[in-house]
């Protein structure tokens, strides 16, 4: 098996004529939490939706568990194990609470496991829990973004791409989210790549960090590293 | 329509517009003038479809309403027949100001539908209301005159029909550049941020509604300046369709497009004539054709890509925006 | 050649243009396509019989796609473009009668093609020829003739359609009735894209008359059969020609024969299709279109109404003689008269109507042989402005 | 949505006079400023009790609270508190089952969503709404609609020589200057926050209603919104009101903060009298690493 | 009219109606089952429907082949050609970022081509008919006659309403439906692959409108312009809530039943345009149609 999970190499990315990425390189290793970081508009969200095959590359390669997966569908992507929280949401908004997370577990087969996750997930976010049953899409903006991971969570993936996950959340479920990010990383193994925009979080859950600016990696290194570096903060964070 | 392209392609138009008499038999000059007529009718269309998103599928019916209107004037009060074209589009336009505070409340399909059901409605009205229209035997008009000076034949309709309907693309024009133009796309894009900036997304979508019947019902009159019979076999859905087609292949949203998609369709089921049998075939491939490879039209100004985050017709959420009965 | 010729349009000393048209696509096709075939292959065999006066028939042909639009706009390129001397076409009555103005204008000669065309011929004009096939208002008029002659009905019930056949051929059937002695009429029309007949039927039988005039088209006219055997409705059915082109097809579509133990049809043709004094029409189109009469479905059920228009539009260019002028020729048409041996009845012309076939026969039809009843049965309805 | 006739009268007279006065100093950087500064005793939006139904659930339970003129006043609250339901209310989106919501003095409890701008009531939306298929200069215009066309007269011409330079100066404001022709879409979530916030100043807004728009920004980002708020409600005395998540930002710029969680009030007060509140800890802050 | 008269009336009127009703509703549903998952909809429904009766008509009148191998062809014929059309056709409008107006422009144009080439075979010429699935004798309903074949297609409608509402709402396939018409990006995040579920929808409407043709066309009979039954559908499936499997049967039988009760009480003439008064008088009364599910407020 390959040390590195998720390999992007050398990929560029464009909307009709509007370049967003080039020559982007990202490595996840199996088993760690990768953060991706940039201003507004660097290519974080690009990035992802290259990797889930949203957007499709027209130069580089993306490789899961040593397998070239660039040339997958969509649909292939999440059987592989990758599935992606992404930044608009996207949730079913006229099914339920309850069968926008049935849908997260739309490949699986295993029905008890399955019932045992929705479990899980409402205990996680007890708010879904009480909104159950109410159409996704009168949901508040923190509780579509709790549905949205939870949805993630229900396909028990190996590898979870997360664009801004904190989003529009209390404070106090920032940190929840954070905490449940981590366990789903120790307890479950799932890989993860992080796009976050609260920077001091980010580096502090991940292991490693890469920092896009317009579209490429302008610098990458320790989480740590980065994290006491007031420089790199100064010059790229902004914090 | 800034680009400068389109200034020459106005030139290029009013110039062979203008010779066109000398060289031609009436036979083209017939076709002609029915373009021009489908070409007013393609801009009342742009403005309730392209620019305002609502699909009201009623044309033929106010269309239908005009030329019976300005019919009538003609054949009972030989009235000039500027004055009985008006009055036609000034009927059709209090009778889509009605339809569309009737369809507020619908959206989408079911918007078309209920409108397509209007005009069905309106079709059978035309079929059965013999001591109007003469039913099913069809409708005699006679030759539209003013001051008596009668249009016997299509060459002396042609300058008018040219007139009015370069007038009606300069009012096109216009309102698609005003604060009007404006406020009808904010509210295809959104109206719920429509109504955030301040408008009154009912009463614009009332006035789109208004402004295409209006459009619908001249096209309506102009057809009676060169043309002596109507049927309202040919006042039902299939134009609708037609109009509705020549303004998506064109590029929907577009003016440009709404005009050269109409003029285009006119000469291509002209020249299909010649494919006989074969034309329904052909006709329909075209169709597909261009839905597959050039979906947003021929003839639209280029659009930058959309966001890919956003999804392909995915169906438009439906928006109640006043939730008093929610909160009831 | 004589002067006289050049000035005239379409005409050459080796030719004479002929311009035609028909619904040669969409909805229509089948009442315009083969009938179309039907003339052409008559002024082929004109012309390889030397043509008329040693000029040689040239047709030109356009698709009129059974719309008054697409008509008038075939008629004016025909006339105007290609410079025809005459027009043979239109299949469509409604869309027909759209050319009226125009051809009237351009005093050219309209000769339809099988287009009933009531509308356009009354009031009489001068230069519209038609109702080869018949004229709606001989239709309907015949029918309760028939009803009431040779079925002695004193209480007739009559579907039409709600276009402008039916309301043609009602308004004669109206004349017939009160001429008749004020026979009730009991009327149901209905449109042709109707699916479920039980309203109409159910009026019908409530109305309990001792017979049903049909002037629908096939499709209706089988479901309506097919229903009235359902409701058990034991009274005559008389079926007029709009819906017999095609009989055998008619008996499967109502799909039982005991459907038609007491079914009439009227009949316009010589004899019904295929039967030998028809044949000769048929061998003709075989040799004439050898490949399409292979194909499933042809020649179409219209197909022999096209010849008599033909048959016309050559008679009256004989009797115009070596220098033919469109006067001359609508002025030996305004008298014309012969056995066309494909119709019924002769085609007849007089200076006051157009219409060229007004006589009906009637047969018993028991799904699958027919017998005619004797005697031919006329409309009275006259136009009165 | 349902039909309704256009409410004329005080609403839109009101708008006149508002717009000849009209805020000068967004259209120019130079000219003084908004003048409307005068804080009055007497609040300037005063919600009193209202109460918000969706079915069984109450997502709004009696709300009440006072923002006075030229603040900036944050409504904070876990998700699903109620918050953005408060907005809608505000805005006139939804119509509260009780309760009374008077806007500088005006009863706009019962007013149709369309008449807030003319009100000088301008607001932003949590999940973005933009008109996607527009450049990003035809999206600012547009929030001139209320004063550039109020009458079907204004309506046929275009928008004015003012409206242009307002929208051009507010766009670059934002930092959107050298993206006037890109279509709202094509621009990263970011920058479309920024455009919705440009848009929503177009109105000439006296009350300000964003909802999260430090969502999705990054730290720099935040720091000059955190620049133009003040700015806003120093400079022009627009009042705003701020739903927000983003504590960094809530707690350095709000002179006011009410809490509520459940459709209730939970605490009001100044940022540091809620930072310290026990019960907004638990029930909101927690005491995790969040920003600021 | 004697009060017998009207009790008749009133019976046969309203089975009738139910049967002419599950005719459109048939229909109807291929209609709904299109739309709901790729809100297009389509305007060659009742060509697919016609194109389905000519297949069978070929295969048994110039073919000559037995009708109980006719029937099975026919319908995979139709599943496929539907199928097909949307893989070949509707992706790559889709790709070139056509939207629903567009998409329906392509159906509008398949409808075209069907019509043309059915056309093109000759067998346009008259109305036709199949061998009916059930006998056509009559039998008797209170004092109301219907065939054994009515309540053939009656319960087939009943059926098909049935397991389509089955499978939305239970199976997977269907969830996967009903997702992808809901969010089609968001369905490709959980891993449905959208083309294949398209294709899917497509070839089962093109099997309902197969299984509709062999069994309606002895009733309705066949012309290439037949489609006009689907108008018919189209009213159906708005009456009943465009997106509703049960809407669209209920809204077949409304208007079935209101083609007759008009035809029957008020006017013969007036039994065409029963179907749009009941159109605009349901979708004023409630916009969304009659379960079309009340008006989702779109959260702010
Ligand atoms: N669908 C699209 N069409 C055109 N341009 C796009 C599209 N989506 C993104 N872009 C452009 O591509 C670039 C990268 O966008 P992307 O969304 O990846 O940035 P981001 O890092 O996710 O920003 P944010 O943090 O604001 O989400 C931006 O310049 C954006 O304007
Ligand atoms: N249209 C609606 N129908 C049913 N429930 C609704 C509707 N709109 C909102 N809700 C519910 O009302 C509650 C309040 O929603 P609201 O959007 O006001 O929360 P919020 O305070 O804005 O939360 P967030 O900070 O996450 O945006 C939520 O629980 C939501 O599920
Ligand atoms: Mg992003
Ligand atoms: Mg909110």
């Amino acid at each position: 098996m390959a040390e590195n999970l998720l390999d992007v190499r050398g990929v560029s990315a464009a909307y009709g004529n509007i370049q967003a990425l080039h020559d982007v390189s990202v490595k996840v290793p199996d088993g760690a939490i990768v953060a991706l970081l940039g201003a507004n508009g660097a290519g974080k969200t690009t990035t992802l939706n290259v990797v889930s095959h949203i957007v499709s590359p027209n130069a580089g390669e993306v490789y899961f568990d040593g397998k070239p997966i660039h040339r997958d569908g969509a649909d292939a992507i999440v059987r592989l194990g990758i599935v992606q929280v992404p930044e608009g949401r996207e949730i079913f908004r006229d099914m339920t609470v309850r069968e926008n997370l049935d849908m997260g577990a739309f490949l699986r087969r295993d029905r008890a496991q399955v019932r045992a996750d929705l479990d899980m997930v409402c205990d996680t976010f007890p708010r879904l829990r009480e909104r159950i049953n109410q159409k996704a899409a009168t949901l508040s903006g923190g509780e579509q973004q709790m549905l949205a991971t939870g949805r993630a969570m229900m396909a028990r993936p190996r590898m979870i791409l997360l664009d801004e996950p904190s989003m529009g959340l209390a404070p106090l479920v920032v940190d929840q989210i954070f905490d449940i990010v981590l366990k789903l990383n120790r307890e479950q193994g799932i890989t993860i790549l992080l796009v976050e925009q609260n920077v001091k979080l980010a580096l502090a859950v991940s292991s490693y960090a890469y920092i896009l600016e317009n579209g490429e990696v302008a610098l990458e290194g320790k989480s740590a590293a980065l994290a006491n570096d007031e420089g790199i903060q100064r010059a790229y964070l902004g914090t | 329509m800034k680009s400068r392209f389109d200034l020459m392609l106005l030139v290029v138009a009013a110039v062979v517009l203008a010779v066109l008499p000398m060289f031609v038999t009436g036979y083209v000059l017939y076709v002609v003038n029915l373009l021009m007529v489908f070409v007013v009718l393609a801009l009342g269309m742009h403005l309730v479809i392209g620019e305002t998103g609502q699909f009201a599928l009623s044309h033929a019916a106010f269309y239908g309403i005009g030329i019976y209107t300005a019919g009538l004037l003609n054949n009972h009060f030989q009235l000039p027949f500027i004055l009985s074209i008006l009055a036609g589009s000034l009927l059709t336009a209090c009778l889509g100001y009605m339809l569309g505070a009737l369809a507020l409340r619908m959206r989408d399909i079911y918007l078309a539908l209920s409108t397509f059901a209007f005009g069905e409605a309106m079709q059978w009205v035309f079929m059965n209301w013999n001591s109007v229209t003469n039913g099913s035997n069809g409708f005699r008009i006679a030759p539209a005159q003013i001051f008596g000076y009668a249009l016997t034949n299509d060459l002396r309709a042609y300058p008018f029909v040219i007139v009015i309907t370069a007038l009606m693309l300069w009012a096109t024009v216009w309102i698609s550049r005003s604060q009007l133009g404006s406020a009808f796309r904010a509210v295809r894009e959104s109206d719920i941020a429509a109504l955030a900036m301040g408008v009154d997304v009912n009463r614009v979508k009332r006035m789109a509604f208004t402004l295409s019947a209006a459009y619908a019902g001249l096209a309506g009159g102009l057809y009676t300046t060169f043309s002596s019979f109507v049927h309202p076999e040919s006042l039902g859905f299939q134009t609708t369709i037609l109009v509705l087609t020549m303004v998506v292949v064109g590029g929907i949203g577009s003016v440009r497009g709404a005009i050269l998609g109409a003029i285009g369709f006119g000469l291509i089921s002209e020249l299909l004539r010649q494919a006989l049998s074969f034309q329904e075939i052909i006709y329909g491939a075209i169709l597909m054709g261009f839905m597959m490879f050039a979906p947003r039209g021929l003839f639209a100004e280029r659009r930058k890509r959309v966001r890919i985050t956003s999804t392909t017709h995915a169906p438009a959420p439906v928006v109640a925006t006043r939730a008093s009965g929610e909160s009831a | 050649a004589p002067a006289l010729a050049q000035q005239e349009p379409g005409i050459s000393e080796k030719t004479i243009r002929i311009g035609m048209f028909a619904p040669l696509s969409g909805s229509s096709m089948a009442y315009g396509f083969d009938p179309m075939n039907g003339a052409k292959m008559w002024y082929a065999k004109i012309n390889k019989e030397g043509g008329i006066h040693g000029r040689q028939i040239e047709l030109v042909i356009e698709d009129d796609r059974c719309n008054a639009n697409d008509l008038v706009a075939a008629a004016k390129k025909l006339t105007e473009q290609d410079k025809v001397f005459l027009l043979n076409g239109g299949s469509c009555s409604a869309a027909t009668v759209a050319a009226r103005e125009y051809v009237e204008r351009e005093k050219i000669p309209l000769v339809m093609l099988n287009a009933s065309g009531d509308g356009a011929l009354y009031p009489v004009s001068k230069y519209i020829y038609g109702a080869f096939s018949i004229s709606q208002y001989a239709v309907g008029g015949s029918m309760v003739q028939f009803g009431a002659e040779a079925l002695k009905a004193k209480k007739i019930g009559y579907i039409n359609h709600d276009d402008a056949y039916g309301a043609w051929n009602l308004a004669a059937a109206k004349v017939q009735a009160k001429h008749l002695g004020d026979l009730p009429l009991n009327v149901q029309s209905v449109n042709s894209n109707i699916n479920d007949v039980t309203a109409p039927m159910l009026r019908i039988r409530a109305s309990n008359p001792d017979v049903l005039l049909l002037t629908t088209y096939a499709r209706p006219a089988a479901l309506i059969i097919k229903k009235a055997h359902e409701l058990g409705f034991d009274k005559p059915i008389v079926l007029a020609v709009t819906g017999t082109a095609d009989l055998r097809q008619l008996v499967e579509n109502v799909g039982n024969k005991e459907a038609f133990k007491n079914v009439y049809i009227q009949d316009v043709l010589a004899d019904v299709p295929g039967s030998p004094k028809l044949q000769w029409v048929y061998d003709m189109y075989k040799e004439a279109y050898p490949d399409l009469a292979a194909r499933p479905g042809y020649p179409q059920p219209y197909m022999p109404y096209g010849l008599p228009s033909a048959m016309t539009v050559v008679n009256a260019l004989k009797a115009a003689g070596p220098q033919p002028t469109r006067e001359k020729v609508l002025e030996a048409m305004s008298t014309m008269k012969f056995d066309s041996g494909v119709m019924a009845g002769p085609i007849e012309f007089t200076p006051t109507d157009h219409a060229a076939q007004k006589a009906a026969i009637y047969l018993k039809f028991d799904g699958d042989k027919s017998t005619l009843v004797p005697g031919t049965f006329k409309s009275v309805w006259k136009y009165e402005p | 949505m349902n039909d309704h006739v256009l409410k004329t009268g005080p609403g839109v007279a009101a708008t006149a006079v508002n717009a000849s006065a009209a805020p000068s100093v967004l259209a120019n950087e130079t000219t003084a400023s908004l003048g409307t500064q005068t804080v009055d005793a007497k609040s300037f939006l005063d919600v009193s009790g209202i109460v918000v139904r969706f079915g069984g659930l109450l997502a709004v339970n009696g709300l009440s609270m006072q923002v006075e003129r030229g603040r900036i006043h944050a409504l904070i609250g876990p998700n699903g508190a109620g918050k953005s339901t408060t907005f809608n209310c505000i805005s006139c989106y939804y119509q509260p089952a009780q309760g009374r919501i008077v806007l500088d003095g005006e009863d706009i409890t019962h007013h149709r969503p369309h008449q807030m701008a003319a009100l000088g009531v301008a607001r932003t939306f949590q999940n973005l709404e933009l008109f996607g298929e527009l450049t990003v200069r035809e999206n600012a215009l547009l929030g001139t609609h209320s004063h550039a066309a109020r009458t079907a007269g204004m309506m046929l011409r275009r928008p004015g020589a003012e409206a242009r330079d307002l929208v051009d100066h507010l766009l670059e404001r934002v930092g959107l200057a050298d993206h006037h022709d890109t279509l709202a879409s094509n621009l990263d979530f970011g920058r479309q926050k920024m455009l919705e916030l440009a848009r929503a100043l177009a109105i000439k807004p006296k009350l300000l209603l964003l909802d999260e728009p430090a969502a999705g920004l990054r730290n720099r980002e935040i720091e000059t919104l955190d620049r133009l708020l003040r700015e806003l409600c120093e400079r022009d005395g627009i009042t705003v009101l701020l739903v927000e998540h983003v504590m960094q930002l809530v707690m350095a710029i709000s002179d006011r903060i009410t809490v509520m969680s459940f459709g209730e009030k939970i605490a009001e007060g100044t940022p540091e009298e809620v930072r310290g509140n026990p019960r907004v800890i638990d029930a909101y802050l927690g005491k995790g690493t969040h920003r600021g | 009219m004697s009060g017998a008269d009207i009790w008749l009336f009133l019976q046969q009127g309203i089975l009738s109606g139910l049967v002419t009703g599950s005719v459109y509703a048939l229909l109807a549903v291929a209609v709904v089952i299109i739309f709901k998952t790729t809100d297009v909809p389509n305007f060659a429904q009742g060509e697919l429907f016609m194109v389905g009766a000519y297949v069978a008509l070929f295969l048994v009148l110039v073919m000559g082949w037995a009708y109980w191998l006719v029937i099975p062809v026919t319908i995979a014929v139709v599943m496929v050609a539907a199928a097909l059309f949307q893989r070949v056709v509707m992706e790559r409008v889709i790709a070139s970022r056509g939207v629903g107006v567009q998409l329906v422009i392509a159906t509008l144009g398949l409808a075209y081509v069907l019509k043309g080439l059915v056309r093109t075979t000759g067998l346009g010429d008259t109305p036709r008919s199949l061998p009916p699935l059930a006998s056509t004798s009559a039998i008797m309903i209170g004092d109301a006659v219907l065939t054994r074949l009515d309540l053939l297609i009656f319960a087939v409608a009943i059926i098909v309403m049935a397991l389509l509402f089955a499978m939305f709402a239970w199976t997977r396939t269907g969830r996967a439906m009903r997702a992808v018409g809901m969010n089609a990006r968001g369905a490709q995040r959980v891993g449905v692959n959208l083309s294949r579920v398209r294709m899917m929808v497509w070839g089962l409407s093109g099997l309902i409108s197969a299984i509709a043709a062999v069994l309606i066309t002895p009733k309705i009979l066949i012309t290439p312009d037949i489609a006009h039954v689907a108008i018919l559908a189209f009213a159906a499936a708005i009456v009943g809530g465009m997106s509703s499997v049960p809407g669209a049967v209920l809204g077949g039988f409304i208007i079935g039943i209101a083609e007759n009760l008009v035809g029957l009480f008020i006017s013969t003439n007036a039994i065409v345009v029963a179907p749009f008064l009941a159109i605009m008088i349901v979708l004023i009364v409630r916009p969304q149609g009659i379960l079309g599910g009340r008006l989702q407020v779109k959260k702010v």
